[in-house]
């Protein structure tokens, strides 16, 4: 494939020792990302979203074992010492993380959070970088710039810290933005402001995002290509409104009709996905899903479906157009 | 005297970390216990297998350097066999660590949990309590329960175990406030469980393994803190061969017969980081394990 | 030890470590820590000696003072002191002096440990420079106890004005107190108005205090100080030696005892004191409790006028188990606590005690650590102890063995009582001949060795320890320095 | 009430609170031992009247709780009696006292962390590399060294064998600043040695946990320099419980670090306490007692207010 | 008369700085057999009235009538009596069980205390946990700490239901949880409840999940309930501005759906220090100096639909 992509990941792996075995918490992930982009990454806890987020942004878990290149604005990040390697993501990468408070040092005022990185990246002067701060906390919708810069992450409420760790990923004026389940923290009215603030962000600098949730409705109405991930694999991929109006793989499926629905009749009953997720300690070789899978054959347990269906919209099960009536 | 109380962290704060490497130390670890477990058996059998009687004098030797006459580790200034003297000395360390900690372990999680539990003023006299214990000079304590309770082992495990009393119970309490926090205890309160059901059906298995490996590094200072006394003179009086005593009276004698202090002060050093390195690693361990 | 050396040096320092500070001040009436590692050094150097003891002979010689006669009978004893002595605040050194002293130690308002060797004595002055002393029992080795126990005038006119006299000692020594920081050091300089103008040679005595022997001995090795009281142990010597330090040292007699008391069970058994005795080989014991000794052969020391070689009995085991076995069948086993204090000699004593006689059948021993409290408490004030171990010098049979032995004495912790050794004593310190004396005298340790209420077990021998460049040493008394003569070459 | 102020009478009555437990309990426990002050000052020979008279003249005779209340009494305007053997005001002696054992746990708690800190910095950044694991066995092996040896083979490396400092002793500032440290290194260096293992494992476990904190990632992933990270986001974070133990290891030195001071000689509180306790010189154990106490409360004040400097969250 | 009644209950909690009141003068019954569900945003009270009723902690003050037994002022003994019949399922079920315990202990504890027999309270915890879909032989003898969160779940439940409760207070309890698992465990509650004519407090700030569950649904905001009635009116007509605003920011996984209505402006304020009058107003389109001056009390629009806003009803723009 070409390398027109802002950001291109190839066959990202990443396995975990555990004492209860190796997890495999990515079984070979490809995801490009072209400028502008907006990409939803969904699946159940635990499918290896986060994984592949901190894959991307250079970070994997601790003890991990990786492998995969990364390419970001056509320059392998494999290729380059480490340092420079983390230079560049920091440079073209902003990320947002699910916990505002976590994310943000609790002891160093969050001025100096959101102007250290250009410091060292952009190389810029104290007054620039306090000037960047300012606009950055006004962009983002908080009050009083000025006067916040001095404080302290846990005098800000829950949104706005989340606004705060926007703006330090913006920093360094990034091309790309990763925020993992950014708004999972937050209340349902807060939620919506920040997904707001995040559309106009991406509509204003023309940034490409990767939107990560496990939530489908987060994803429908805010992004332009949809992955949903199923036990550290991407299994469906294409354009967000064909995947939400005709989903290709059975999970998928059953995602989207176990989420309970305000449109719903009163009182329907919510449908669940029967069993439990898989182990990643303990994947075989087939398709992770036959297990749960209503349209399992014997041909699905023998080896992990490639992905069918064309190149915009594909699904890694070999029922693919099968319906699952 | 050395150290009473490198009162610990607040335990577990560290988030859960998945087994970042769980096989680190495992090597160190299995050393360390064979080194206890072997200890235990050598306490056990010394009256088996040490070759003579630890307060006796073992013929004209005296001063003889190691394998000596078959004195395997020589005699000391009296002419004890230093081998015997070692093994028999096991006892008393170890009888002086493993009891002291547990006169403070069981005190000081007791209190823990009252306080914890009952928070309001019970918490307040529990602190005033520790500070008052912990801010003592413990040197006093030590010689005035001595003076007291007549030097001896039996006197130095109380006194030991009362100054190290504080630290068990701020650890347990500390552990213990953070599972108050949690809703089983709403829970079996909820089903109407009583203060003693919760204390100590609910909190204290779960308060108890930060107690656990800071215990087994207690073991360790409170050996030390046994030497230590011995050293200047205030610990267990003769003849019973403890460790600290062994090298006391091996550093009178350090300019004619330096090779003895040797034996009891690796022995010392062994036991005690193995006691250590043991701590350690269960520390390690459960806040690997503990969500 | 030197004692006329090359010719005088003259300056310098001398820094000498001790074992204690001179924590309760330095007043002569109440000597408490009267060792050479205590305050009997500094007490040399303040005050001087009216008339001091050789360590090694028994033998009194002048020092501040002039001459000291008796009658013939021994109750009339004459001080005559120099003219030309003054304390350093310009007070005289005269005979008023003298006697307000002794009379300050004879008042019990004073509560002066020394007013025993007082007893019965009045003390007048004959003119501005003689003092006369009238005893009510004859004591013709009354010159000993004064040069040991009354050696030390202070200034009656510091001790009138200065409540705190103690702690500002005045005397008319060779050197007067500079500074004291307690717990750290105290300095003396050279006192320019000492009465022979040639003395002292040093300008300066800076003491330094040490708890821990061995680093004492260190501190000399290193140079960091010229001179040091190891303590007790004689063991510290051949170290010393063998680091190239010097030695200054006299053999005197008495020595590590242990003492039996008699008025309690199991020791007020004749047997089972002779048992002990029998029991132990004090050459092993000497050798054992402090390396490099030895036991010594005679209540008095080897240069001693009253030294007769072999007069205390040698052990023999089987008495020793046929006595244990005797007593046990009448009383059951022999069992007694050994109460020592908690420095090392001691407690390898108590030690070696216990395993050796742990090895009889019907002994059983117990061990006693007791702090210094609970030592003056229980074994010297109370007497409620069996067995305990001492150190007693006895450079002369007067005052310490008298002390020791007398039914009355001050220091006879045993609670021993036989008018044949009161009588023998008495005989000593009134006969008028030394053949008599040396008779009374040895009757006294012919005693002691059948009765036992002693056991000497290791030979005494006071030293210091000191540098090459030290030199002068002259060890008086129990072994403190004659501080005049004192020199550096450096 | 302000919180500010409310927190300050709790901690007030607290602190009066344990000095008044310590206090009785020091008399109590005092009062327990079976010496006689008396006869530890008079010596054997005295008699019993002046045993008596010694016992009248300071308060002995008196009923405890009497004897506790006077001594507070006296406490309370300063003055804390005169030790019975140097009959010096205890407070002066303690003052004497004091710098020493001050000076000596001051350098000897600033030379163990300086050389836990760094050390625990380098650890904590290569986990688990071959210079983790030298360092920290290295810093267990320490840690089970007991003082009494240490200190021993100290003396004989340093000072009897080379030399280089002096076996014992003391010089106070007055004599000379290089005069002052020379005499002060090798106790420091015990103390620091012995003390120095603790700081460090503490310290390096602090940094790893803080270093796998979410914070900590996002600055990594953010392309902020590793040393920028580790002054500005980690050392801060990773400090409070080594504060924590610092000052408790401060208030315990303070009370006595006996063995040292008793080896080398010093002049300080914990040979003060070796000396008076088994001397029975009441007044001055007292004082030694309300000394140690006050001072462990202050420093725990001190550290709980530090908190505060150091994690603006507990900042009320 | 309503199995339970709540009348004006409040809680305080002082933290470091200052006074949170949590639950301000809330007043709500629940009819047997009944569901209501509360709903609103982090931090505005719903566990601590949910826990209210069971007493961890008592309120400060208002009262609790369960079956007719004022729980509040009832002897200690008859209240803990009482209180049996009510039973909680906790926000976060793994931390309501204690991991160092055997499923079956953790199960039978209340049995245990109440002293049923080990015989008897064995089988019953057997029976119930059949009932919860957990398989007796399997689970009973493993620790809680080695269950999933949707097993855990059911653990919580059937802890809760061997009591025979006639009322469940349920927190969140399927906030943690995954959609594919979320069903199971709302199904097991329905069944449960058809079952024994149970009792539901239903705590969640999913309004799909309630409206799926409830018959009667409160809306809190700050401590106080602002909108309580029945679940269809609240949906189709809700009638304050914060309901309104709530139905509106719930994404719908439908990329064709228009987003409804304006978003909020403006922070959650903090609760130390909320804001005077109608807490509300700091982020209401339609806030007027009345709604700062004066605190709008619960009123009746019809059909049991009770709101407290001065303007309910009326449209942003009038
Ligand atoms: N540090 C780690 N150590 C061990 N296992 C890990 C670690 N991080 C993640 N995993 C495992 O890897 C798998 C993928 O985790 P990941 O966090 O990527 O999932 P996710 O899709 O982001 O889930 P969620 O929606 O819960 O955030 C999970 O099974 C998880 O348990
Ligand atoms: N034990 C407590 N101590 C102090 N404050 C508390 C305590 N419990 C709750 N609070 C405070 O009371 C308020 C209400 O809390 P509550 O837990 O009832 O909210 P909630 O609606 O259940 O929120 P969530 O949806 O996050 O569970 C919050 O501001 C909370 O911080
Ligand atoms: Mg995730
Ligand atoms: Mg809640
Ligand atoms: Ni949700």
């Amino acid at each position: 494939m070409t390398t027109d992509a802002l950001l291109d990941v190839r066959d990202a792996r990443c396995v975990i020792p555990t004492p209860k075995g190796d997890i495999v918490a990515l079984g070979g992930v490809d995801l490009p990302l072209a400028g502008g982009e907006v990409l939803g990454l969904v699946g159940e806890s635990g499918s290896g979203k986060s994984t592949l987020a901190k894959f991307v942004i250079g970070a994997p878990p601790p003890g991990a074992r990786t492998s995969g290149r990364t390419t970001v604005k056509g320059v392998d990040l494999a290729e380059q010492s480490p340092e420079r390697a983390r230079e560049l993501r920091g440079r073209h990468i902003g990320t947002v993380f699910q916990d505002p408070m976590m994310a943000l040092n609790p002891v160093v005022p969050i001025g100096r959070q959101i102007s250290e990185a250009p410091r060292f990246l952009l190389g810029m002067s104290a007054r620039e970088r306090r000037d960047l701060a300012v606009e950055l906390l006004t962009l983002v919708g908080i009050p009083e710039p000025e006067r916040r810069l001095k404080h302290y992450p846990h005098q800000f409420s829950g949104g706005m810290r989340q606004r705060v760790t926007i703006a330090m990923a913006l920093a360094c004026s990034p091309d790309i933005l990763i925020a993992d389940e950014a708004t999972t923290a937050l209340d349902v009215t807060v939620q919506r402001q920040i997904l707001d603030l995040l559309a106009d962000l991406v509509e204003q600098r023309s940034l490409a995002m990767v939107l990560v949730s496990h939530d489908l409705s987060v994803i429908a109405g805010r992004t332009h290509t949809t992955a949903v991930m199923y036990a550290g694999r991407i299994v469906e991929y294409g354009p967000t409104a064909r995947v939400f109006a005709a989903p290709r793989h059975p999970y998928t499926r059953a995602l989207l009709e176990a989420i309970p629905r305000l449109d719903a009749d009163e009182r329907s009953r919510m449908v669940a996905i029967p069993r439990a997720p898989p182990d990643l300690a303990a994947l075989d070789q087939g398709c992770s899903f036959a297990p749960r899978c209503a349209l399992a054959t014997d041909a699905c347990r023998d080896a992990f479906p490639e992905p069918r269906g064309g190149d915009t919209h594909w699904a890694r099960c070999i029922h693919t157009g099968e319906q699952a009536e | 005297m050395t150290a009473v109380a490198e009162v610990p962290a607040a335990p577990e704060t560290e988030r859960s970390r998945p087994s970042p490497r769980p096989h680190r130390g495992r090597l160190a670890y299995r050393l360390a216990l064979g080194w206890i477990v072997l200890l235990a058996v050598l306490a056990a059998t010394a009256g088996l297998i040490a070759p003579f009687d630890p307060t006796a004098p073992a013929g004209p030797a005296r001063l003889a350097p190691f394998s000596d006459a078959g004195h395997l580790l020589g005699t000391d200034s009296i002419g004890r066999d230093v081998l015997s003297r070692l093994l028999y000395g096991i006892r008393i360390s170890v009888a002086v660590g493993v009891g002291a900690t547990l006169i403070a372990v069981t005190a000081g999680v007791l209190v823990g949990l009252l306080a914890a539990y009952y928070r309001g003023w019970v918490a307040a006299a529990v602190n005033v309590g520790t500070d008052t214990v912990l801010s003592f000079p413990p040197l006093l304590v030590l010689l005035a329960l001595a003076a007291v309770l007549n030097p001896g082992v039996p006197a130095l495990i109380l006194s030991l175990g009362l100054l190290f009393t504080p630290p068990f119970a701020r650890l347990t309490r500390s552990a213990a406030l953070s599972q108050m926090e949690l809703d089983y205890i709403a829970a079996a309160r909820s089903l109407g469980a009583g203060a003693g059901r919760i204390i100590f059906f609910e909190l204290l298995p779960n308060s108890i393994r930060p107690v656990i490996s800071y215990s087994v590094v207690v073991v360790a200072l409170v050996i030390v803190i046994e030497g230590s006394l011995s050293f200047l003179g205030v610990g267990i009086p003769p003849p019973a061969p403890s460790w600290g005593s062994m090298i006391a009276s091996a550093k009178d004698h350090i300019a004619l017969a330096p090779y003895l202090m040797a034996p009891p002060a690796l022995m010392l050093v062994l036991t005690v980081l193995a006691f250590n390195t043991a701590g350690d690693h269960l520390r390690n361990r459960f806040s690997g394990s503990a969500q | 030890g030197t004692s006329e050396g090359p010719p005088p040096g003259s300056g310098g320092e001398a820094r000498i470590v001790l074992g204690v500070d001179a924590v309760r001040g330095l007043d002569p009436a109440h000597l408490f820590n009267l060792t050479p590692s205590g305050d009997a050094n500094r007490m040399a150097a303040i005050y001087g000696l009216l008339f001091w003891v050789d360590s090694a002979t028994g033998e009194v010689h002048p020092q501040l003072g002039k001459s000291l006669t008796s009658n013939e009978a021994g109750d009339e004893w004459l001080m005559t002191l120099r003219e030309d002595v003054e304390f350093t605040d310009g007070t005289p050194l005269n005979a008023e002096a003298v006697k307000f002293n002794y009379d300050r130690i004879k008042d019990p308002d004073t509560a002066s440990p020394l007013a025993d060797m007082l007893d019965g004595a009045t003390v007048s002055t004959d003119g501005e420079y003689r003092v006369k002393l009238s005893l009510d029992e004859p004591n013709l080795a009354f010159d000993t106890i004064i040069a040991t126990s009354l050696a030390f005038i202070a200034s009656p006119t510091a001790i009138r004005n200065d409540p705190d006299f103690a702690n500002n000692p005045v005397g008319a020594g060779p050197f007067k107190l500079d500074e004291w920081i307690r717990d750290y050091r105290m300095t003396l300089v050279r006192n320019k108005d000492y009465f022979r103008t040639d003395r002292p040679y040093l300008d300066q005595v800076t003491y330094l205090t040490l708890r821990d022997p061995l680093q004492r001995s260190n501190m000399v090795a290193t140079g960091q100080a010229d001179a040091a009281v190891p303590g007790s142990e004689l063991s510290f010597i051949d170290v010393a030696e063998s680091d190239g330090m010097r030695v200054a040292s006299a053999g005197t007699g008495g020595g590590v005892m242990l003492m039996l008391n008699t008025a309690q069970a199991p020791f007020d058994d004749l047997r089972a004191r002779r048992a002990i005795q029998l029991a132990i080989n004090t050459d092993d014991m000497a050798s054992v409790i402090d390396p490099g000794s030895s036991a010594p052969s005679s209540l008095y020391g080897p240069d001693s006028r009253y030294y007769t070689e072999g007069t205390l009995t040698a052990g023999d085991r089987e008495q020793a188990e046929n006595l244990f076995d005797e007593l046990a069948e009448e009383d059951g086993p022999v069992t007694f606590t050994v109460s020592v204090p908690s420095s090392g000699l001691f407690v390898r004593s108590a030690e070696y005690l216990q395993s050796r006689l742990g090895e009889f059948d019907g002994v059983r021993v117990e061990i006693e650590i007791l702090d210094n409290a609970s030592l003056d408490q229980k074994v010297f004030s109370e007497r409620d102890f069996q067995l305990s171990v001492q150190i007693v010098h006895v450079s002369n049979p007067e005052p310490n063995l008298a002390k020791l032995l007398a039914t009355d004495g001050q220091t006879n912790y045993m609670g021993y009582s036989n008018p044949e050794v009161d009588q023998a004593l008495e005989d000593g310190r009134t006969a008028t001949s030394d053949d008599e004396r040396l008779r009374a005298y040895n009757t006294v340790e012919e005693l002691v060795a059948e009765e036992v209420p002693v056991l000497p077990v290791r030979q005494q021998m006071p030293y210091t320890i000191h540098s090459p460049d030290l030199e002068g040493l002259v060890l008086q008394g129990d072994g403190s320095l004659l501080y005049d003569r004192l020199q550096v070459s450096r | 009430m302000t919180p500010f102020l409310t927190s300050l009478t709790r901690q007030l009555a607290h602190l009066v609170a344990v000095l008044l437990l310590v206090t009785m309990a020091g008399t109590a426990l005092i009062s327990l031992m079976p010496s006689e002050p008396a006869i530890a000052i008079l010596g054997p020979t005295a008699t019993d009247e002046q045993i008596a008279e010694f016992n009248a003249e300071h308060g002995y005779d008196q009923p405890l709780p009497v004897q506790y209340v006077q001594w507070l009494g006296g406490a309370l305007t300063g003055d804390l009696g005169n030790s019975i053997h140097s009959g010096e005001p205890v407070v002066d002696t303690l003052l004497d006292r004091l710098p020493v054992t001050l000076q000596l746990t001051v350098l000897a708690l600033l030379l163990s962390l300086a050389v836990a800190v760094p050390l625990a910095f380098a650890a904590a950044s290569r986990e688990n590399t071959v210079l983790d694991r030298v360092l920290s066995r290295t810093a267990s092996g320490v840690l089970s060294i007991p003082i009494f040896v240490l200190g021993v083979l100290l003396v004989y490396v340093f000072a009897v064998t080379s030399g280089l400092f002096p076996v014992a002793g003391w010089a106070p500032m007055s004599a000379g600043l290089g005069e002052n440290l020379r005499y002060v290194a090798l106790p420091v260096l015990a103390l620091a040695l012995a003390e120095f293992p603790a700081f460090y494992r503490l310290l390096r476990s602090d940094v790893i946990s803080t270093l796998n904190t979410d914070f900590i990632r996002t600055a990594t992933v953010r392309g902020l320099p590793r040393w920028y990270i580790m002054l500005r986001h980690v050392l801060r974070p990773s400090s409070l419980p080594l504060i924590t133990v610092a000052a408790v290891t401060f208030g315990r030195l303070l009370a006595g670090s006996v063995v040292v001071e008793s080896l080398f000689g010093l002049p300080g509180l914990g040979n003060l306490a070796l000396q008076s306790v088994p001397s029975q010189d009441i007044p001055m154990i007292q004082g030694i007692v309300v000394l140690v106490a006050i001072t462990y409360v202050l420093i725990n004040t001190a550290v709980d207010r530090s908190y505060s400097i150091l994690d603006p969250r507990m900042r009320a | 008369m309503a199995l339970l009644e709540v009348d004006n209950l409040a809680k305080q909690f002082k933290v470091a700085g200052g006074v949170v009141n949590a639950v301000r003068d809330v007043s709500f019954t629940v009819d047997e057999g009944q569901t209501l569900s509360l709903v609103g945003e982090s931090g505005c009270g719903k566990s601590t009235t949910g826990r209210a009723l069971l007493g961890i902690p008592d309120p400060d003050s208002g009262s609790i009538r369960l079956d007719g037994v004022d729980l509040t002022s009832a002897p200690p003994r008859d209240a803990a009596e009482a209180r049996r019949k009510a039973q909680m399922i906790f926000q976060d079920a793994r931390s309501s069980l204690n991991p160092r315990r055997r499923v079956k202990e953790l199960v039978a504890e209340g049995l245990v205390i109440s002293g049923v027999s080990r015989e008897a309270a064995r089988q019953r915890v057997d029976e119930v946990l059949r009932a919860v879909g957990l398989d007796p032989a399997q689970v009973a003898d493993r620790r809680a700490a080695e269950f999933s969160g949707g097993q855990c779940q059911r653990i919580a439940i059937a802890r809760a239901m061997v009591m025979r409760p006639s009322i469940l207070v349920c927190d969140e309890p399927v906030a943690s949880l995954d959609v594919s698992v979320q069903a199971q465990v709302v199904h097991l509650l329905e069944d449960m409840r058809r079952e024994y004519g149970l009792a539901l407090v239903f705590i969640s700030h999913d309004l799909a999940v309630v409206r799926s569950i409830s018959d009667r649904v409160a809306v809190m905001y700050l401590g106080r309930v602002v909108e309580i009635g029945e679940v269809g009116r609240i949906f189709s007509s809700p009638g304050h501005p914060y309901t309104r605003a709530l139905l509106d920011s719930i994404p719908m996984p439908d990329p064709r759906q228009p987003s409804r209505g304006a978003a909020l402006g403006g922070e959650l304020p903090s609760p130390m220090n909320p804001p005077s009058g109608c807490a509300f107003r700091t982020r209401c389109p339609m806030a007027r100096q009345r709604c700062a001056d004066e605190t709008p009390q619960l009123r009746t629009l019809g059909d049991g639909q009770q709101v407290a806003c001065h303007f309910a009803l009326e449209g942003p723009e009038s």
